[in-house]
């Protein structure tokens, strides 16, 4: 019974932290954004204000049962979806104690499935609002997913076949016993699933979802007050997870919070920085440009990993 | 100044403060006034250190900025903006024009006064109001903010009525949804 | 993606890509625009009529305010008007100082144009330098007119007052920094290979319809057609000065992307001649009480160049204190109404607002 | 001095029953009847080069109860401006329709029609173009009061009205007298 409790506590302290590391990220992100700008920027806590404000708001806009739904949605998404990323290293002192998850042979492809599910969430709900920009910012963004996801998958193919296991904490132990890291092991799909990671964070050029010129805010147009707190928080933690299990996959994973925190920073700083000085691409050159090179590369990573 | 502070609970308090330092602008430029905008957002004034920025749509705002003079066309827009907006939410006006219709008060297609239409919390004289004004004018809603002075989307609510026979008086063809949250 | 039925999209009047308060309505079918059509009018503040209440002085407060981003170009081009009509000379030093005064306003708008073509493409980083370079040039206007945006600065004889100590030097550190900015601006937006992809081919105005449509200013020259007021019809001191009118071909948002690019340039070694060449004297030469002032009846068609094109007023005086008729040509009346209506069919809704940025649509311009 | 506009003059006025004078180097107007206009428009545009319209505006000619419009239009080739002005009946307005000629005609054509209330038969296009919800007469008339219509639809609130002296309001909320020497400066 005491292991239980511990579960549930560290599943909550995970929780926590994501949320944290996530938010914090991207205030951090605001703050060098408008450094570059040459501005002074918020704080880099803005993001914490934002959220508490929204959810501070008096009244909120009800769109019907999914647009209620869709929220809490994403937000369970995200926190399942955590409960089975290894935060840190299996074996390891803090992950024993606070770190657990629920971790098991063939999560990674089960991963790839839930990890959709916060999109699916916020299709669902953007579609109810009935607005025709939450739907065309859906459209797109089932679009781009398909784009990215292709050398996203390659890269994940070429990882299991490399390792033969499905499994996220085979992957980080062989990697530890090897002493090197996929990323080096294998260049190619490391690259591939980089250029896939550019899509998944939404920075520019890969921000036609939401893209403000185009379609005011996209799916989440109609969202306000606490609903779009909600989607914040599991954006968040979402943008951790991705993080986490690129640094599980292909950096050989953390030992230490420190260590996550610096190898989560500087993957999440790549396509910060690539946003900062690109436009955005329409929908269907982001396709196109995921359908090229990074595509390419995903194959090579596949066959250098088969023979 | 006598202030609420004191009579705040925690909680409204560190709503209030929260609300105060996260000012969402809704991104409409309804005259001449959006031209400062850029400028005020931009490096010299850079308004996002105090927390503003801005919001792509009415759901997601909390400051609905009135840039100036309103055409009637307009006025009609802003009006369904500002009922879209959520609760607690805050109106800016900007300029001579929007006090008493100042260098348009003859004309026949702006209005002069845009305290009968919607609830205003700031005004912000000057033709056009400077960045530097227009930051001091932020200021002082963040003020009202603090002090939890600011909650004219209750009185839109209450005094809804008088509102809208001042809004049809205006705009003769009234086709508009009923204000129901 | 399934090609369904056409939804209706309006772009604004509130969204954050619309170039103004105005809206476009666009019939869509999946990604691409089928029909598009301009809807003004949310900003008709009734200018016409209320100049016609207005004494001949008196319309400069409202002169300047027909078009926010540049207003210097409206006040000119009455002044000029007002002086065909009364047939009123101008200094020397005047004329110079208009033409620096335009040039300036030009380069600032350019700076606004930097931010909207690129911010409606996303790429934010640029419109942020540009809009904060942007206020060292309105700190020239301060200096000289004090006014930020609406300076009510040239009036018909001349010019309100003389440059002020230092102005010059000022303006010529101001014009150094801002042409290393520009550079800079260039490697940001038009070495950047998404850019180029977004914008060429995109929006195109054909170069066989353009004069026919009445398409002005840098969307026509980017037809390859070299039309500027200032060589067709040179006013003030143009015809003194050596510059370049640039143009580009394709007639697509990249060609008038480029124009602009090399005319903020020509701007530049614009001001710089007009402050080495400019000669001492007087600046105004004075009008009677503006009270009792009457400008004899006629009727005069002046233009000048603004950064979107022509600005044509013509005004009609019957001898009184007040116009009897001003009407104000923009360049947005047609750049962004029919040309942009027929342009933007065909095109991806991602691009509407892009292309809006390109054509210069100024909409207190079309509905004054 | 001025031979290319006297060329483009003797032009015109050689093809059309009309009048005309050279105002300025490079601005030639001719009268014309407003039903001519258009084969005027046509013909300059066809086989002059006047390609470029440059605008259609309208004058309110209140006291001879007419209408004047003018067309202008440009050469890029010759750089020379044509004004082509006519009259038309002010209680009747009628004038023809040229988006034929020019597609961007429809525009300014919508804005005459809304503003002074002239019809162009064969005008397509939605009624409204700037205003919305008129019902008054067309503002741009010159009989149309503007300050008028602007108190009686909107009328300040009550206490602010515009010519209500503030120091009065003031004295009366607050109970303090105006100060002598501060009467004279009165409105009244």
């Amino acid at each position: 019974m005491e292991g239980l409790a511990i579960k549930i506590l560290g599943a909550v302290i995970t929780t926590i932290v994501a949320f944290a590391v996530g938010m914090t990220y991207g205030g951090i992100t605001r703050k060098l954004t408008a450094r570059v700008q040459n501005r002074v920027g918020p704080t880099i806590f803005q993001n914490f204000i934002d959220l508490l404000k929204l959810q501070s708001k008096k009244t909120n806009i009800y769109h019907g049962v999914m647009g209620h739904f869709a929220p809490m949605w994403i937000i369970t998404a995200a926190i399942t979806v955590l409960m089975f990323i290894p935060v840190l290293h299996p074996g390891t002192a803090w992950y024993n104690s606070w770190f657990p998850n629920l971790s098991f042979h063939g999560d990674l492809i089960f991963l790839l499935y839930m990890m959709v599910f916060g999109s699916l969430g916020m299709a669902l709900g953007a579609g109810q609002t009935g607005n025709p920009n939450s739907a065309i910012g859906v459209t797109r963004g089932l679009s781009q997913m398909v784009g990215f996801e292709i050398p996203f998958v390659l890269a994940l193919v070429a990882l299991m076949v490399q390792y033969q296991t499905t499994s996220i904490q085979d992957i980080m132990t062989v990697q530890r016993e090897s002493g090197v890291w996929m990323m080096f092991s294998n260049p190619f799909s490391f690259l591939a699933a980089l250029f896939a990671s550019l899509g998944m964070f939404r920075y520019s050029p890969f921000d036609i979802v939401g893209a403000p010129a185009e379609l005011a805010s996209g799916p989440v147009s109609e969202f306000g007050g606490k609903y779009l707190g909600t989607m914040m928080s599991g954006g968040s933690i979402f943008a951790f997870i991705k993080l986490t299990l690129y640094v599980d996959l292909f950096l050989g994973g953390a030992y230490s919070i420190p260590e996550l925190l610096i190898k989560t920073f500087a993957l999440y700083m790549i396509p910060v920085f690539y946003g900062w000085v690109n436009p955005r691409y329409r929908t269907e050159q982001a396709i196109r440009y995921f359908w090229g090179w990074p595509t390419a590369l995903g194959v090579i990573g596949l066959l250098i990993a088969i023979f | 100044m006598e202030t609420k502070k004191d009579s705040q609970t925690i909680a409204e308090y560190i709503k209030n403060w929260s609300r105060k330092h996260s000012l969402f602008v809704m991104a409409y430029g309804t005259g001449c006034g959006a031209i400062e905008i850029p400028a005020t957002m931009t490096s010299r004034y850079d308004a996002e250190r105090l927390g503003i920025r801005g919001a792509a749509t009415p759901r997601q705002a909390d400051v609905l900025l009135i840039t100036g003079y309103l055409a009637t066309k307009t006025l009609k827009r802003v009006i369904r903006v500002y009922e879209q907006m959520q609760d607690p939410k805050y109106v800016i006006a900007f300029g001579s024009c929007t006090i008493n219709g100042g260098m348009y008060y003859d004309s026949y297609n702006t209005i002069n006064v845009l305290e009968k239409y919607i609830p205003v919390d700031v005004y912000i004289n000057g033709c056009m109001p400077r960045p530097e004004a227009v930051i001091a004018g932020f200021k002082q809603l963040q003020d009202k903010i603090a002090r939890g002075d600011a909650d004219n989307g209750t009185r839109y609510k209450e005094n809804l009525d008088w509102y809208r026979a001042n809004q049809q008086q205006v705009i003769k063809n009234w086709r508009m949804p009923d204000y129901n949250w | 993606m399934v090609r369904e039925k056409e939804t209706t999209l309006y772009i604004g009047p509130q969204h954050p890509g619309i170039t103004g308060n105005m809206m476009v309505k666009v019939k869509v079918q999946g990604d691409t625009v089928t029909k598009a059509e301009v809807h003004v009018g949310y900003l008709h503040r009734a200018f016409e009529k209320l100049i016609e209440r207005r004494n001949w002085l008196q319309s400069f407060t409202i002169l300047c305010r027909f078009c926010v981003p540049e207003p210097d170009p409206m006040e000119l081009t009455y002044a000029r008007a007002v002086e065909e009509l009364e047939g009123r000379e101008v200094p020397e030093r005047a004329k110079y100082i208009r033409v620096m005064v335009m040039e300036l306003a030009r380069l600032q708008s350019f700076m606004l144009w930097y931010a909207g073509q690129s911010g409606s493409a996303g790429l934010y980083t640029l419109g942020q330098w540009s809009v904060g370079d942007r206020n060292y040039l309105l700190d020239l206007f301060e200096d000289l007119t004090g006014g930020r945006i609406y300076h009510m600065y040239i009036w018909p004889g001349g010019v309100r007052r003389d440059l002020p100590v230092g102005f010059k030097d000022k303006a010529l550190r101001t014009m150094d920094y801002i042409e290393k900015r520009l550079d800079e601006y260039d490697k940001l937006l038009f070495d950047n290979v998404i850019f180029q992809k977004r914008a060429q081919g995109v929006g195109i105005v054909p170069a066989d319809k353009a004069i026919e449509w009445g398409v002005v200013g840098a969307p026509l020259r980017g037809c390859g057609i070299k039309a500027d007021v200032r060589i067709d019809e040179p006013y003030e001191v143009y015809d003194r000065l050596k510059f370049e009118v640039p143009t580009a071909f394709g007639g697509d948002v990249w060609a008038r992307a480029q124009v602009r690019r090399q005319e903020a340039r020509q701007s530049i070694s614009i001001i710089r001649q007009v402050l080495e060449q400019m000669p001492e004297g007087e600046v105004y030469n004075k009008i009677p009480n503006p009270m009792k002032w009457k400008v004899p009846a006629g009727e005069a068609w002046a233009k000048t160049e603004s950064v979107r094109g022509e600005v044509g007023f013509y005004v009609v005086s019957d001898g009184s204190e007040f116009p009897r008729r001003v009407h104000v040509k923009g360049a947005a009346f047609t750049n962004g109404v029919t040309v942009t209506e027929k342009i933007l069919v065909g095109q991806n809704i991602a691009d509407i607002s892009f292309i809006l940025n390109s054509m210069g649509v100024c909409p207190p311009e079309i509905e004054r | 001095m001025l031979e290319q506009e006297q060329a483009l003059l003797s032009q015109v006025t050689s093809a059309f029953p009309v009048k005309g004078k050279v105002m300025r180097n490079r601005r030639v107007e001719v009268w014309a009847e407003s039903t001519t206009v258009s084969s005027i428009l046509m013909y300059v545009k066809n086989q002059m080069g006047y390609q470029h319209l440059n605008h259609i505006t309208c004058i309110d000619r209140i006291e001879d109860t007419k209408f004047q419009l003018v067309y202008t239009v440009f050469s890029h080739q010759t750089k020379m401006t044509l004004f082509v002005k006519t009259f038309i009946d002010r209680n009747a307005p009628v004038m023809d329709n040229i988006d034929h000629i020019w597609d961007q005609a429809n525009t300014y054509e919508r804005e005459l029609r809304e503003m002074y209330g002239i019809q162009f038969p064969g005008l397509v296009g939605a009624q409204e173009f700037i205003l919305e919800d008129w019902d008054e007469m067309p503002p741009m008339r010159r009989d149309f009061k503007t300050e008028e219509y602007s108190e009686k639809t909107f009328s300040s609130l009550p206490g602010r009205e515009n010519t209500q002296d503030v120091r009065e309001t003031i004295s009366t909320r607050s109970g303090e007298e105006i100060p002598d020497f501060a009467k004279k400066y009165s409105r009244d």
